[in-house]
């Protein structure tokens, strides 16, 4: 389960929709938040853009792909649009009979998702600069 | 046979649909256009097109293609009507 | 910041209390829930006990040593009492600039945490009997 | 000299409190007790002779003791007042 949204992430409806089952011991989540800084410089906010078609595809992808992996339910959701600090940027969620494999899957996905799904990040600065960024 | 090699060198033109992402949007200004090109003509080749008419800093080896809305090898020969995206390194999460 | 709760955890009551700063960029939560089968035993609830006063100083005493080993924020929650299947039975939040040290805190303090809090539970199984697990 | 070794020889009375938890809790059939001993005694001794009393299936190397609400040695001495807490292995989380 993956999705993008130009609404705030509600961490607590994403784990309803993941619904971790009864043989589930353990829920790992991992919240990317807007940072008031970035490399030195004082962030305002931040924009998020993406080629959705592909993203969807490719971030069902990578969470199709955790779950054959590892032996866990995940979900998966990131913000698009305009976000301001604090907001949460990203939102993973995995569940599993174990914490072992639950840790692994979670930080595994997002490691994928920021290498392989076409969304990129413009950085509001103080200064009033803006800068898409491209690592 | 001289028929028949005129036809074979003759390119055929054919029309493509450009996207464009992040900084790539910025530095053309839009985000897509369409492109009369020649047939053949690969995306690589599409892209050296463009980068020169716009100025764009990123090689090719930077970027990632997707034609059609799926990823796509840089030496996929191009077709009319394809939709071609440039899409610079990722910054999402 | 380290507790023991005897009414049902809240998990975005413990976030505020963490309190995530605008310079944290991530976030990583760990539930441990109570799940319906152990080492092949169909369970039916659990219960938990403590040397409270203990567990409160050795717990607040991990917390504190995981902000020290890590740049981070981190508390954490016990139940204690009745747990129906499906309940957390112990939640941890930890913040921090960058996903690595958040996920590598979370997943030391939970080991911390089961290794050495004196904390112990004790199983009613489907078939009617009630074991205290000592691992 | 003989008065004074007397003094010495003579063992003292004191009362502990004893906390038990989890199985043990279960085994003794009491959360608490209080117990005279005769000092000197340390807490693995103590534990010895309720472990007989009780039949605690955990030998003290598989435990834990708590003085007074703070981790302690095997060997500590007790003192009067003591409250002695055994610990079997945790099983929280």
């Amino acid at each position: 389960m993956f999705a993008l949204s130009y609404e705030a992430i509600d961490a607590n409806k994403w784990v309803a929709k993941l619904g971790p089952g009864l043989d589930s011991g353990a829920l790992v989540c991992f919240e990317g938040r807007v940072r008031n800084h970035h490399q030195g410089k004082a962030v305002r906010s931040l924009d998020y853009e993406a080629h959705e078609a592909l993203a969807l595809d490719e971030g069902e992808r990578i969470v199709k792909e955790a779950q054959q992996r590892f032996p866990v339910q995940a979900a998966c959701v990131h913000r698009l649009g305009s976000l301001e600090l604090g907001e949460v940027a990203v939102w993973v969620g995995v569940a599993g009979s174990h914490r072992d494999e639950a840790f692994s899957a979670c930080r595994w996905i997002i490691d994928e998702i920021k290498a392989r799904v076409p969304i990129w990040k413009r950085e509001y600065y103080e200064q009033g600069e803006a800068v898409w960024q491209h690592p | 046979m001289t028929t028949k090699h005129r036809h074979q060198a003759r390119t055929r033109k054919i029309k493509v649909q450009i996207r464009y992402f992040a900084e790539l949007k910025q530095q053309a200004g839009v985000d897509q256009e369409s492109q009369q090109c020649e047939q053949p003509l690969t995306a690589v080749e599409l892209y050296a097109q463009l980068r020169e008419r716009h100025g764009f800093r990123f090689g090719a080896q930077m970027l990632r293609v997707a034609i059609n809305g799926a990823f796509a090898e840089w030496g996929t020969t191009l077709n009319d009507g394809d939709e071609v995206a440039f899409l610079p390194p990722f910054s999402g999460g």
